[in-house]
């Protein structure tokens, strides 16, 4: 039964295809409370720095239309503290973890990639070129391919195991940036990040969000998304790992059938927080329903 | 354990001006242990809105498995819940966070407790637990103007309670701070749930007291996972309303 | 009570900020078997080109999150059909009209903007260098900042009405196409176009849109326009029509707050087919809410 | 005129495997002048779903200002309209299009009614004022299974009806063209609403006759602004099937 629903990925063997995506789930600790971690195909943790980061001011988060902004900033307790903490902590799971990387230069990129990939459940590396959130830091890189591809080499060269590198969707072509993270080296595409946006006070008129401008994401994105994984997946011949909206089983047969290869659920862990185990429980009867045999069998076939 | 359950309304009742009682019933509400912890509600399936809303546990019955809600419809998703009718369902997560130790309070002593419009709610059921463990309880509830005041008589019952508002309509005009510098009540602890400003002026009015306050932010998970509700803390770190409070004793979080 | 209302801009003297966008509402003559468009502030009309156009496949219209998909292909009777026919029909309205002027190729944008701004009752044209959905059309114009700079100009030194751009959202810096088309003499900027999006069938897995893709609209966009809005209006000296997701008074003063001197109405206008003068019935007692007396003061309030 | 009314729901009735009769009631029934007109539905306030939803007009009555609809609930749009109860209220727009030719029809004549699934509703207000015209008429109506049939009653009450199914489970097996070769009816003019594919195969069955048919496209605005909607014509140009249909006399569509 769960054969069905197994992806081989560049160092991922993912039980199912379903995992958090970063910064929605912290490390893993909170949502362990409410269910068995080992129901996952993977997680994403939350961004790591070099040093530990306080993010931005308040109010981080805000509500739109389907959808929130989000500006946390890239707040994290720093690379030693997860290395001996929570990775340490997540061991007691059957989950190859991706850990999302993230600096403001390259080297505190490439430090931070070559000490988590050692980390013994660590089987993936997240390059995040693309947060919108933080002041020089993470987007620029995102949108400049030859800058995207120089960073994906330098972190590819110290990683112990496959880079997958996130995709910034602010960019005039998205398929630019993937193909020069290809040729840089990467293993695996993960995308997308949030759109930059903003929203005002009703009465002030003033952003509700500290930092002025977040990150929107949730069911809002999706179709940007959608298009972004249709177009990227033609033009490379990297594996994606899809995100931007997805709330049911249903959304994610569309980013597969656009061509990713396994996807993340962000926002949508704020408003079900058993969205991930119960997207898991559903996909079988899914594939039936879809006269398939193998999750495999989607991936892509928007495309055929 | 935190749950996540359809939880059917028992009862919607307005109570003043745009502020609702909601009882619901459910398993959820034996998990609930302290006052001034709080569920997160998804008002409606679907995204519109797209985030559930946080709000205090006001009154806890294990016996019925019920509990009570107080909330202010003031914008979009407390404007739905306020539609809700006795028989609809309403997803709720809970009970969330750490909220006012009883036991810090020991029996014979006075607890002062502080509240400000919808921060008054989860005063209640922690004035209740209070007076049956024998500590007395004084109430200095303060609201905008006499059509938002609510439960005065129900705190009545368990302790001396005055009535403050910003424009005079009903009790003391003024702050609570006015209140209770012109009272100047005897007691040995107090809580206090309401606006930065009301937990700032409380805490500076009383550098000796022992205290405990509830805070709010902007949440997104409502657990701990996303780093949406974090404050300063004194000692230059940060803690999570959501998860590490949303109480905190008086001087952790940086005012 | 009216005059609480009037923006003045190039060309464009508004008894009220509030107008149909371009595409949503046709030549208005559907709208005016529903209301007086006397109401109105103007009408964008839709796109001209100089030859008829018979537009995208159907279906060209898909549902999406809080917004919706359209590839419509700039569907239009032609140049020759509109100074004919709708721009004369029009007449009958005091209203100034906004021609929106679509083209592949620079010779095809001077043409229809020389000939549709001789037409007495356009008072400003909006140079559409940012649809999404023709093949080698509009888009490619609005993606690098000298190919728009240089349409601008050309379109500038043939046209009898000040010349407004109308801006992708596709990009990786909005700011930097602004600031080109203001170089190239640009009267005034619209702004946001359409996302490029894609919905899947659930069924099949294919786009649901003929066309592939299209262009993502209503409130789900709002966020990214208005922080667009917000920025655009800081880095250049022209004004602004705001524009993308409005659709109650709320949104309205949202856009004037970011830096948007008059706003248009787009995809709103299919779901409550009296969007527009509903909101302008409500801006006087929004103002008094507010506190101002004036709309002009409204404007750029986020930024004061 | 075109209106937009908040209208209030009568009766909401299921009437066979996902098929529900909405009665509605209030001022925009009054505008309603023709057979095959639709109407452009708002199923709930906000942008959830984000579009209208066209839904034909299956009988009116001027009357009681009451009008009918009969719809599949398949996809979000209809199943959220399908939970509204008597007293609710519904956005409507409407009455959208050019609708049925009553008119071309001559007393004493006899009209072939032929309609596919959803595509059968309009087609009762047609054979009502037909009838009431002393026009004979010959209904037609394909199903997928027995289970999905309705109006069958209804219709049979003004004229011969013949039901097929596409399983053989009610009337008779296979598509509604099988029918029409096998009882070969005698008939001065067709009316059709249903699936491309049977409009097409009617035309090529009855090269002869007059006859008119209404088209399904996706919409956006509904009334002809948008360019959403339109369909190639047999001339090389177009036509919007909102404003200029959804009923085009044959011929005129490319099929
Ligand atoms: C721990 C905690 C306990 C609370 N207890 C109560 C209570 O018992 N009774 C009560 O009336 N209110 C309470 N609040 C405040 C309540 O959460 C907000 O009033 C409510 O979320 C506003 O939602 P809305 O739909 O009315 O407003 P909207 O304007 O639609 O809200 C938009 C977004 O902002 C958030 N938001 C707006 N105001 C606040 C706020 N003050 N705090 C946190 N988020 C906010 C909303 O959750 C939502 O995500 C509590 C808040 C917290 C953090
Ligand atoms: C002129 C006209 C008259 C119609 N009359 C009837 C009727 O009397 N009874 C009935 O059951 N159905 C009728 N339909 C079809 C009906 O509009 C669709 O079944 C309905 O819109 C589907 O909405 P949903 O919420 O179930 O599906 P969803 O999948 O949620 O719809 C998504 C989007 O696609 C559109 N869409 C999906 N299917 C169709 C379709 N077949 N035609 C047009 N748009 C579609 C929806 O309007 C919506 O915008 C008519 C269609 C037209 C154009
Ligand atoms: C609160 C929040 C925090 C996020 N933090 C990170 C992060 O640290 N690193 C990262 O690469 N992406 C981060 N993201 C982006 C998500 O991983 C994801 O790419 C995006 O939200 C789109 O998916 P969704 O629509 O399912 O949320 C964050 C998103 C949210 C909402
Ligand atoms: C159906 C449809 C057709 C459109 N056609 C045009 C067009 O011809 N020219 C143009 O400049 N923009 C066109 N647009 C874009 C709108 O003018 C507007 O920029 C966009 O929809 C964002 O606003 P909204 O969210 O209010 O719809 C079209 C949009 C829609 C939905
Ligand atoms: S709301 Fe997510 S950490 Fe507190
Ligand atoms: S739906 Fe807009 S023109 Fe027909």
């Amino acid at each position: 039964m769960s054969n069905r629903l197994k992806v081989e990925l560049p160092g991922l063997s993912l039980k199912n295809p379903i995992m958090p995506a970063s910064g929605c789930f912290g490390f893993g600790q909170e949502y362990a409370n409410l269910y068995d971690l080992n129901k996952l195909g993977s997680i994403m943790i939350k961004a790591a720095t070099l040093e530990k980061r306080r993010g931005n001011p308040t109010p981080r988060v805000a509500e739109t239309s389907a959808g929130m902004l989000n500006a946390i900033g890239l707040q994290n307790p720093g690379l030693e503290h997860i290395l001996q903490h929570e990775l340490p902590w997540l061991e007691q799971f059957d989950l190859p973890i991706i850990a999302n990387v993230a600096g403001t230069e390259t080297a505190d990129y490439v430090e931070v990639a070559k000490e988590i990939s050692k980390a013994p459940n660590v089987h993936a590396l997240e390059l995040n070129i693309s947060c919108p959130n933080v002041k020089c830091g993470g987007i620029q890189f995102g949108t400049d391919p030859q800058t995207a591809k120089e960073l994906t080499a330098a972190v590819k060269a110290v990683s112990s195991v496959p880079v997958y590198v996130k995709l910034s969707p602010n960019v005039t072509s998205i398929v630019d940036i993937a193909k020069a993270v290809e040729e840089g080296g990467a293993d695996g595409i993960t995308m997308i990040n949030t759109l930059v946006g903003m929203r005002l006070h009703e009465k002030t008129g003033k952003p509700v969000i500290a930092n002025g401008t977040g990150g929107l994401s949730g069911p809002a994105i999706k179709p940007v998304a959608i298009r972004m994984v249709y177009e990227v997946s033609q033009a490379v011949n990297i594996p994606i790992i899809g995100m931007g909206g997805i709330s049911n089983v249903d959304d994610v047969i569309d980013f597969l059938s656009a061509g990713a290869s396994a996807v993340a659920v962000g926002t949508a862990n704020f408003v079900d927080h058993f969205v991930c185990p119960t997207i898991i429980e559903q996909l079988p009867a899914k594939l039936d329903e879809l006269g398939y045999d193998n999750i495999t069998q989607v991936i892509g076939r928007s495309h055929r | 354990m935190i749950q996540q359950e359809r939880m059917k309304v028992v009862r919607q009742k307005q109570i003043a001006d745009d502020i609702f009682e909601l009882t619901l019933i459910g398993q959820l509400t034996l998990e609930m242990k302290q006052p001034g912890q709080f569920v997160h509600i998804r008002v409606e399936d679907g995204y519109e809105p797209s985030l559930r809303r946080p709000i205090s546990i006001a009154e806890i019955d294990h016996d019925a498995m019920q509990f009570k809600m107080i909330y202010r419809a003031g914008g979009k998703g407390t404007k739905i819940l306020s539609t809700k009718k006795a028989g609809d369902e309403v997803d709720v997560l809970g009970p969330l966070g750490n909220g006012f130790p009883v036991e810090e309070a020991a029996p014979g002593e006075t607890a002062l407790l502080v509240g400000g419009g919808i921060g008054v709610p989860p005063l209640y059921e922690l004035s209740k637990r209070l007076n049956e463990c024998g500590i007395k309880t004084i109430h200095v509830l303060g609201f905008q103007a006499a059509n938002n005041v609510f439960y005065e008589n129900q705190f009545k019952e368990l302790g001396d309670t005055y009535i403050v508002t910003a424009d005079g309509s009903a009790g003391t005009k003024g702050f609570v701070t006015d209140l209770l510098a012109e009272k100047n009540p005897n007691f040995d602890l107090f809580y206090s749930c309401g606006p930065m400003p009301m937990l700032g002026a409380l805490e500076k009015a009383y550098p000796e007291k022992k205290g405990f306050l509830s805070f709010e932010e902007r949440m997104g998970c409502g657990i701990g996972a996303c780093f949406a509700c974090v404050c300063d803390t004194t000692d230059g770190d940060y803690k999570k309303v959501c998860s590490d409070g949303p109480v905190f004793p008086r001087g952790v979080v940086a005012l």
